[in-house]
């Protein structure tokens, strides 16, 4: 395990040595200019075979950049076809194809591996005070099966396709469906392994390699959310990795367990499948939830609202989401009496997301708001998400299911959770946390802007949705009956504006990267350890090893800024 | 030849280092249980819905090699136990007697296994390929040999890579390259060859043991 | 007999956990052909669990490990129980009818 | 089926009951949605940076947990009752009653075909009385369907291998849309139909004017002679098998000791894979159906079994 260190590694990082007060010692200006972790190796191999947590982050944040935008054409062009009821754009088998191909890329290849993958695992060993996460190399390897995995996607897309839609049921997949079935779930089998091994660093640095001084209850709710995450990658990702195995070979050789004709039942698979994509929701919500709150109380100087709380949220979020997953079965043939219980689990689980949302909202009152992007963001994700986990109670309750399952109701409900809070919410992240990623700012217009188009054109192309799926509309139609004409073309319109307002970020940001302003090492004056070190971070993140002294989120009272400050002009008015 | 070094730099000391490996194996271990928990519950499953299916074809199975095999796991995982005893107390000889004699009882399990399933072959129990059962309901019948071959292929594969894990950690003692006293390394892979056990320790009696009282 | 030598003062308590684990494989074996209905399923899978447990006790070192160790060791049990009770409760109550 | 509408009719009796629960629902979101927005907003106005409000100081440990509490256990108590109040609904969904018509359905890639009890059939469409419980057989010929009808505000998968049942009561005559809920392939989206409900007498007439074809149960008779059911299964064959007169309803001691009810499931079981449950005292002889007859000839000889089974002439 110890043969192989890497090359660059042994020279730049101090280990032993002076124990200087960080906050001090890199404030002033005759600061060591230590290497950043950018500019600490050089080509291409430095960058592939790295073992450095940040550098890993910057290769997945490109890796589902690429294929956030390969799922967002496919978006692009099932909205086109919704535009008319007839199917004129594409084929039947086409548009199946799209959505297919949209819901494999968006959940495995964006959502997932979105914040843990890129924000995780950048700022996870910073805000511990690590040096890197437990196991460096693990981590490149788990980069390295995702882009292997991607390739498999790429494949089936290059080839012509798959029409199971993400959800591969039996025995559809097994047996009725053309496309390339067992390339698509090779590529998500692998995927599962990268999430597991991803999930696997992060609980292991979390609980072995925080900086003196921070115990359980200083942890920032972002590794908090990190590590709600990680449990249930770990838990639920083998349960698909064997579900998928099963239909592959029950495709390829034909025999298995799922096809009637051969004995066997297709709502087993379901159960199989549920058992994961259920508590895989909560992976693509939970780490939005971390950053919203690293957000608001950053941009609303206060201490969270009820610390505590929101920890035994995240993790009861964690757990209790492996209990509901059969309320996505109420009208498959599942027992009525399961049903009751999964039904009644899933209104339990709204309570800790409620708790999550009074307590941001609490967290402002009292507050020294200040609106920039990444709190338009946040603001942004609490009002969405709001929403998204509100119409989870309709799906929830028995009657109400039976009429909105499998119609475009469950579409919008799951989008303003996924699309509302999660990509908001790493949106917000990016901005965020930008300065420290790159050492630049971006602008900050640009982006409010940028943030404020993203509400509107979101709403406008999902909130159609709940009615066309209260109307009866169902899912993954290629044609449709005239009468929901006009809540597709609002849609499709909304989806042009949401487009456009993805499209912005990328381009400012790249411009940021050559033109933006230098960033100093903590332009938000935020707390969290992070900020203590240089922007962009050295390879081994801290000069000497940070000592933890107080509770996180600090802001009471407000620090006075240190004169570096670049877009506000401090807080005049102290706390009384 | 120098000390090999033990102590990677995103650790402070030994101590943590360790604490990480073993966590992390135990970890890997939990996701274990639960990627063959996707196979045992489609065995329960189906032996809830078809017993007379289950025990007619379970009592087709060998449970000779089955029994046999099952005991030469067992005697593996008390030489792997020896292993990280031994290292413990670092003693290099009994370290690589021990390691190499838990390979050796790894092949010898999964060379009863090959000629198990050349015994299925031949008659003829092999799904999708080769199967006549003459006994009740012989498409749930294929269902359980279905999952027989999943299973203990799975377990297997399971097998092989620790096989080879400890030959290469064998050599790597061996020849000195590896700071095994300081190091988890022994440890971990002792975690590893030992949860191959526990899941065998389960197959077992579902695969071998059902309806043989009938 | 060059084993035993190389092996010395090592042997013991795995050796007593060895003996138990094999006298466990016989009784299951033995037991497998006893008609007792539903408790050979109960018998054979109570006497693997026995032996599991002794595995991860004493060759996997779970009786000396730290609380950490041990949550971890529990938690893949646990959510496969969660996975089977979920299931079955659906397998279950498939049958039952009205009230 | 009209213009811009932002409320399907109610065409069923479950229909206002599960309406009366989603706009409780609806009520409650609007209420929460628009009270966190306002918050947000406010507290973003009041306390923006440089306003004249009092900013920070520390909010009292006491208070926190009061707060926490409260909007712990307030939403979990409202959940609790809105489970209890829409679980209710969902058992007489569950249970169709006893006299209900009873229709048989096939769903296959990519059509709905409907059979009448006295053999009218109709492919994507389906005419019912309204003011009478209406029960549907479901059979999947491939794949799993979903049957959808909105205005009635129910929908069941199909799923193949098995028999599915629901049932509805619709109250109001018209045409409605019947919908393929489950992703099924190519033309999944043209898997759509219309339900037609119309009064008693309408359909009485609708039925006389249909060509009759054979019933359900006829079929069944004839398959029964036809794939040679009948050479084993009447007294006096060649080969001993049970009698099926009487079979239906009643217990069937299996070889082994089990004794299993003979329904619905057991019947398709012992046609399609006859070895998993033998009957005491006779030999495992019987072939499988499996792949020689279609999930319509199998719901014909269910249909024609149960009605000449004991507790079968319900219909």
């Amino acid at each position: 395990m110890n043969t192989i260190v890497d090359a660059q590694g042994s020279g730049s990082s101090g280990g032993s040595g002076s124990h200087s007060l960080p906050r001090q010692a890199e404030r002033g200006v005759g600061r060591e200019e230590a290497t950043s972790y950018l500019t600490a190796g050089h080509g291409v191999k430095s960058w592939l075979f790295t073992t450095d947590h940040k550098r890993i982050a910057i290769l997945y944040a490109l890796t589902i950049t690429v294929f956030f935008f390969i799922g967002g054409a496919a978006a692009t062009l099932i909205r086109m076809e919704l535009f008319t009821p007839a199917g004129d754009l594409v084929s039947a088998e086409g548009y199946n194809k799209l959505f297919t191909l949209h819901g494999v890329i968006m959940v495995w290849f964006f959502l997932v591996p979105a914040i843990p993958a890129t924000l995780g695992n950048f700022l996870l060993p910073l805000m511990l005070g690590a040096r890197d996460l437990a196991f460096p190399r693990l981590n490149l390897m788990s980069w390295w099966l995702i882009v292997i995995a991607g390739a498999f996607v790429l494949y089936v897309l290059v080839m012509g396709g798959v029409d199971t839609g993400w959800t591969f049921y039996a025995p559809y997949s097994t047996t009725y469906s053309n496309g390339y079935v067992v390339a698509a779930a090779a590529g998500i089998f692998v995927s599962g392994f990268s999430t597991i091994a991803t999930g696997l660093n992060f609980i292991v640095t979390t609980h072995t390699m925080r900086a003196p001084g921070m115990h359980w209850f200083r942890v920032p709710l972002f590794v908090w959310s990190i590590y709600a995450t990680a449990l249930i990658m770990l838990l639920a990702t083998p349960v698909l990795a064997m579900a998928l195995l099963l239909i592959m070979i029950e495709r390829l050789l034909g025999v298995g367990i799922f096809d009637p004709a051969l004995g066997g039942d297709p709502v087993l698979f379901e159960h199989l499948f549920w058992f994961y994509s259920h508590p895989a929701v909560y992976i693509m919500i939970l780490p939005g939830m971390g950053v919203v709150t690293e957000i608001v109380t950053c941009f609303a100087r206060r201490r969270i609202f009820g610390y505590q709380f929101m920890v035994y949220a995240l993790l009861s979020i964690a757990v209790v989401g492996f209990f509901v997953w059969g309320h996505h079965m109420f009208v498959a043939g599942q027992s009525m009496y399961a049903g009751l219980v999964f039904s009644f689990l899933s209104y339990v689980i709204a309570v800790p997301s409620a708790i999550k949302v009074f307590n941001w909202t609490a967290t402002l009152y009292r507050g020294s708001i200040v609106l920039d992007a990444p709190m338009l963001y946040a603001l942004g994700f609490i009002g969405l998400f709001t929403m998204g986990g509100l119409t989870g109670l309709f799906v929830a309750s028995l009657p109400i299911d039976v009429h909105v399952h499998d119609t475009y109701f469950v579409v919008a409900h799951f989008h303003y959770v996924m699309v509302g809070g999660m990509v908001s919410a790493f949106f917000g992240g990016l901005h965020f946390w930008w300065p420290k990623i790159t050492g630049r700012l971006y602008p900050e217009a640009w982006a409010r802007f940028a943030a404020l188009l993203m509400f509107f054109g979101f709403n406008m192309t999902f909130f159609p949705q709940f009615i066309l799926g209260w109307m009866g509309m169902p899912r993954r139609y290629h044609e449709y009956p005239s009468e929901f004409q006009v809540y597709h073309v609002l849609s499709s319109a909304g989806a042009v504006v949401l487009g456009a307002a993805y499209l912005l970020p990328l381009g400012y940001f790249l411009w940021s990267l050559r033109y933006g302003q230098p960033a100093s090492d903590n332009p938000w004056d935020a707390k969290g350890l992070e900020w203590r070190t240089a922007s962009p971070p050295p390879k081994h993140n801290f000069p000497s090893t940070p000592r933890v002294d107080e509770e996180a989120y600090d802001y009471h009272p407000p620090r006075r800024p240190p004169g570096g400050h670049l877009d506000h002009p401090s807080d005049g008015r102290p706390a009384s | 030849m120098s000390d090999p070094q033990a102590l990677a730099e995103q650790f402070d000391d030994l101590g943590q280092q360790r604490h990480a490996a073993e966590l992390g194996m135990w970890i890997f271990l939990a996701t274990e249980a639960l990627f063959f928990g996707g196979l045992l519950l489609g065995y329960a499953v189906y032996r809830h819905l078809y017993p007379e299916a289950w025990f007619a074809a379970a009592r087709e199975t060998e449970i000779l090699i089955g029994t046999a095999n099952t005991a030469i796991l067992l005697t593996s995982s008390l030489t792997m136990w020896l292993a990280v005893r031994a290292g413990e107390e670092g003693r290099r000889d009994a370290v690589t007697l021990a390691l190499g004699l838990t390979a050796t009882l790894g092949a010898f399990f999964l060379g009863l296994k090959a000629y198990e399933y050349y015994l299925d072959w031949d008659n003829s129990l092999v799904p999708g390929l080769r199967f006549a059962f003459e006994k009740a309901d012989p498409e749930h019948a294929e269902i359980f040999y279905y999952l027989y071959f999943f299973l203990t292929g799975v377990h297997a594969v399971h097998l092989t890579v620790a096989i080879t894990a400890v030959l290469v950690v064998l050599f790597l003692v061996r020849t000195g390259r590896l700071a095994y006293q300081q190091s988890a390394t022994l440890t971990v892979l002792g975690l590893y060859w030992h949860l191959v056990d526990v899941v065998w320790i389960f197959l077992y009696p579902l695969i071998y043991l059902p309806g043989r009282s009938q | 007999m060059r084993a035993i030598g190389a092996f010395h003062g090592l042997w013991w308590p795995g050796i007593l956990v060895w003996v138990t684990l094999m006298a466990l494989l016989g009784l299951t074996w033995g037991l497998a052909y006893v008609p007792m209905g539903v408790f050979n399923t109960v018998v054979s899978m109570g006497i693997g669990t026995l032996k599991a447990l002794l595995v991860a006790l004493f060759f996997m070192h779970l009786k000396e490990s730290g609380p950490v160790l041990r949550l971890a060791a529990c938690a893949g049990l646990v959510w496969l129980a969660v996975l089977f009770a979920f299931t079955f409760a659906d397998y279950l109550s498939r049958g039952w009818g009205p009230g | 089926m009209e213009g811009l509408s932002f409320f399907p009719k109610e065409a069923s009796t479950f229909a206002p009951r599960t309406d009366a629960v989603f706009f409780t629902l609806l009520g409650l979101s609007a209420f929460m949605t628009l009270a966190v927005a306002f918050l947000l907003v406010y507290f973003c106005t009041r306390y923006r940076r440089g306003s004249k409000a009092r900013h920070g100081g520390r909010v009292s440990k006491l208070i926190d947990l009061e707060f926490e509490a409260g909007w712990s256990l307030i939403p979990l108590f409202i959940f609790l009752f809105l489970f209890t109040w829409a679980a209710g609904q969902e058992f007489t969904l569950f249970y169709p009653p006893k006299d209900a018509l009873e229709i048989s359905v096939v769903g296959k890639q990519w059509m709905w075909k409907t059979e009448h009890p006295g053999g009218q059939r109709e492919i994507n469409a389906l005419h019912i009385p309204i003011g009478r419980p209406i029960k549907l057989d479901m059979v999947s010929q491939d794949t799993i369907h979903s049957f959808y009808v909105p205005a009635f505000r129910v929908k069941h998968d199909v799923v193949p291998g098995r028999d599915n049942e629901m049932w509805f009561e619709a109250k109001e005559p018209g045409a409605y849309r019947l919908f393929c809920a489950e992703f099924c392939g190519t033309d999944h989206s043209r898997m759509i139909g219309t339900i037609t409900a119309m009064p008693p007498e309408d359909y009485a007439r609708w039925l006389d004017a249909q060509p009759t074809g054979e019933t359900l149960v006829a079929e069944g008779r004839r398959l029964y002679h036809e794939l040679g059911c009948s050479g084993c299964h009447e007294a006096g064959g060649s080969v001993r098998a049970p009698p099926l007169h009487g079979l239906y309803g009643g217990p069937v001691p299996l070889e082994g000791g089990a004794v299993v009810t003979a329904d619905e499931r057991y019947v398709r079981d012992s046609i399609l894979r006859p070895k998993s449950q033998v009957a005491a005292g006779y030999k495992p002889i019987m072939p499988s159906f499996q792949g020689s007859i279609d999930e319509g000839e199998l719901q014909a000889l269910q249909a024609w079994i149960r009605s000449i089974g004991d507790g079968g002439k319900e219909g």
